[in-house]
């Protein structure tokens, strides 16, 4: 446990932890977009910009109060290739060592054994978007494949593809790894408190890399947990009313 | 077609023919749920479905009341309620023709329509499986790539001209101009499609084009091809500032709709009993 | 650039480098004639001047005054007052390089800035000679013409991203979100251009997109570097549903910039007073 | 002189016959757009639509009233390539045989002898809408030239070239020609009432097809007439004040 976060307050949640997390993959972000059903990204995005004096600008779609859009739904897709979208998140019904993500379905396309909603704008964002956060709460080996059945949006790119977006990071329920472009793998930075390198070892289904000693994610501090629980709290509750009532400790 | 054709929702069903390429909004951007309804009552067939960027219920209907041959979309899903299992069943049977997107790829396919192109080139997707299930689509080298680059690929959509786009509004006037407001992909389904049909909450005797400020976000009469007006015609969903969507309904629709019989039986009372949303 | 570091016309000028590629609104369409006469005040140089997609006075005084080195427009006039006679006259003494286009052209190249594509294709202009003097267009298959249609040459226009966009419009708010209304090239030019700088007649003190019939109209502040407010911003032209041009003024002028002499002495009599508005 | 035209009347006005004259070339149009400057096509199209229970739809630039854009400025072109405007007017410094236009200048470009404003839309306008009605008041040898100097939007393309739109009339003060697509030349279609042949052959620096007898241009009725006079003159008011006050006799 993180020496600065008081004995006498109540211990950061699973979500809380992972809101503090992807506030840090963050940092020197001019403008983050969130995009739809993502309370904890937006949460993150929101603490970051609650503690860093209004940097990043945070684009929270479905929000009224968060969202700057004015030009329809084609907006998010421009202004991501204009260059003024610095961070975005992505998930994946699968995620490979490679970082190609699946949003479609597993098995044979198109008649897939199990069908999950299509790629929404993966395969355009994960080009565009300089620092593209994996987010996946579920680590297991069904999510985290060898190789997808489908490659919604490939991790990487031939060279001479128009690329200046890709994978950054890729934050689950149990570890936090970078990704290295150079070498077009994850590498793992921490294991989540509570949780051990062999236990993502046995839940992740492709190779990685690592430091010889793997840290464990930090956590917030004191100060970081009250914004976390006072306004950011508030600000993503506009959007996720329901998801503030499970994320964060009651009475507090 | 002219505007004054269409008095009802049955007229503005029997407007959109079988087998038109039908372009309709996403779930959360005015979707026109009374006139599905009574499109699937008068039995529509064949229909190619233009998903703008995405859909859920609405397309989730259409497929399980035998409607769609050919679906293209970026995502179909009922969000926060789960999978849509009509969906994923006539996926599974490989009773529908789908043409998986991407949002943007949609979007810049009607703006090329718009504008009257024959396509329009749009960055990324280059390298993912979407493009390997798109013959239609092609990849061209960018013409201002430098001489010594080695090319530069870019991928080159065709345009996507909807015979109908259909979606649900705020409001409209007497003349039919039809305020849209910040759901400006709703303009650009209109100036893509030859017909565009509209129902609305409510009609204002007074033109929208007279504010200045209102016009901003009207799509003008020029476009629009027949307004029913249609008070709660996005519900079970919702439409922006006016109403959220009945979320009772939908946790049953969804429970329901897991089997064909579910499904059957949903489709028949909600067909059967246009007052459903009294329940 | 942020915001907060221009709090007057002066800052705006400096704002805007030599030799920077600078698009300005048609004369009809906010231009920003009071930063304009701050830019000349400070003896801008070099600038590439884009033009969406015509100008007028704007032009023709920065013309005028030198500071223009290549002007890419569709069309310079002052309309009912007449030709533009110092760019008639830089135009005849090989002053300033032109890039002739069309108005389509200039709006297609923007928006594909706009959308971070490096061209647009566009209809039209085959055979014209403006694409003969425009080494920087070209001409492409559109790859989707028919095997057995002996090809179908579209000409493909380079995205042009200008340093900065500068106009005029009728209000801002303090977040620094700038109402525009149906002029919606002024949004085009916002996302395509690196900086947008801005005057307006006047600051709100509520926050713009806050009443979703105004937003459509708005540009969000996420595009805006810098927001001057400067009542009669847009004189001696006029401002939509604002007021008028100043025919008197425009008369007095055309008559005397006919001459260098005469252009001269109109530049100083303006740069040196600035309530000339009130003579 | 046109027998249903009371004598009473006050004669038409070289403008109101150029009205009538326009109007009657938009017959059957859903859509007619009239760009800036333009106040005689505009009010040929609004005496269209007054006579026809409202068809065409006419779009005025610069009008309020009769302008229903919303898009900006490249909404008319769009609007054109959709196939959503029936007619549309072009000018010219020089029109030739061929139907080129030049809006550029003369002499050898760049550094033409005389520098017009530019092309405007007329290189893509010229392409898209099908009837595109040139309309240029003065009828000389100067402006009626036997080939443009600059070919701001040429008359005609070679087969291959997507071009549904193109050349349909030349209307000036002396004379109406109709524009023969397949022959690539203009064929004369009447005289105005007090010119003739011989002037009109005098002062076209182009040759033209003509029948063998050539009639007269048709004056417009006395109900006409007061339609122009009265509807349309207020309709084009709103747009063209200045207009209106020089181009209708006054008193009516």
């Amino acid at each position: 446990m993180n020496a600065t976060l008081c004995s006498e307050a109540v211990a950061p949640t699973r979500q809380e932890l992972l809101i503090f997390t992807i506030a840090g993959l963050l940092a020197g972000c001019r403008h983050v977009a969130v995009g739809a059903a993502s309370p904890i990204p937006g949460a993150g995005a929101l603490l970051e910009r609650a503690r860093s004096n209004g940097t990043p600008r945070v684009s929270v779609l479905g929000s009224t109060r968060n969202n700057f859009f004015t030009n329809g739904g084609v907006e998010l897709f421009d202004c991501a290739a204009q260059g003024r979208i610095d961070a975005f998140f992505l998930g994946g019904g699968q995620i490979d060592g490679s970082g190609n993500v699946n949003l479609v379905g597993t098995g044979s396309y198109p008649s897939t054994e199990v069908r999950w909603p299509g790629s929404f704008g993966s395969a355009y964002l994960y080009f565009l978007v300089p620092r593209v956060i994996l987010f996946r709460e579920e680590h297991t080996r069904r999510v985290l494949v060898e190789r997808v059945d489908f490659i919604s949006a490939p991790g990487t790119s031939e060279k001479g593809i128009y690329r200046p977006g890709g994978p950054h990071a890729l934050l689950t329920n149990l570890a936090l790894f970078d990704y290295d472009r150079e070498r077009r793998r994850f590498r793992l930075r921490s294991v989540h408190p509570g949780h051990g390198i062999e236990e993502v070892l046995d839940n992740t289904g492709f190779a990685f890399d690592r430091p010889d000693t793997v840290p464990q994610t930090p956590l917030p501090d004191h100060e970081t947990l009250a914004l976390i629980r006072g306004r950011v709290r508030d600000e993503i509750g506009e959007v996720y009313p329901r998801f503030v009532e499970t994320a964060f400790p009651s009475g507090v | 077609m002219s505007a004054c054709q269409i008095r009802d929702l049955d007229d503005l069903a029997a407007a959109i023919p079988d087998g038109a390429k039908l372009a309709v909004s996403a779930d959360y951007s005015g979707p026109a749920m009374a006139a599905t309804r009574a499109l699937i009552r008068r039995r529509v067939r064949n229909l190619h479905l233009v998903c703008v960027p995405v859909s859920g219920l609405q397309a989730e209907l259409l497929i399980g009341a035998g409607a769609v041959d050919v679906i293209e979309t970026s995502a179909v899903t009922l969000g926060e309620y789960g999978a849509a299992p009509r969906f994923v069943a006539a996926v599974r049977r490989g009773k529908i023709t789908l043409k998986d997107a991407t949002c943007p790829a949609i979007h810049a396919a009607l703006q090329a329509a718009a504008k009257g192109l024959p396509f329009m080139p749009l960055r990324g997707i280059l390298g993912s499986d979407l493009l390997k299930h798109r013959p239609d689509w092609k990849v061209i080298e960018n013409p201002f790539a430098p001489g010594d680059s080695g090319g530069d690929p870019i991928v080159a959509l065709p345009a996507i001209k909807p015979d109908v786009a259909l979606f649900h509004a705020p409001l409209a006037d007497r003349d039919g101009n039809v305020f849209i407001g910040r759901h400006r992909e709703l303009m650009t389904m209109a100036h893509a499609a030859t017909q565009t049909l509209i129902t609305v909450e409510e009609i204002s005797e007074t033109n929208l084009l007279e504010d200045e400020r209102f016009a901003a976000g009207v799509i003008p009469a020029l476009y629009i091809s027949g307004v029913v007006e249609a008070r709660s015609g996005a519900w079970p969903l919702g439409l922006w500032n006016a109403y959220g969507e009945d979320e009772a309904f939908l946790r049953r629709y969804v429970a329901a709709a897991k089997t064909d019989a579910g499904f059957a039986d949903v489709l028949a009372r909600w067909l059967g009993e246009p007052a459903m949303a009294a329940e």
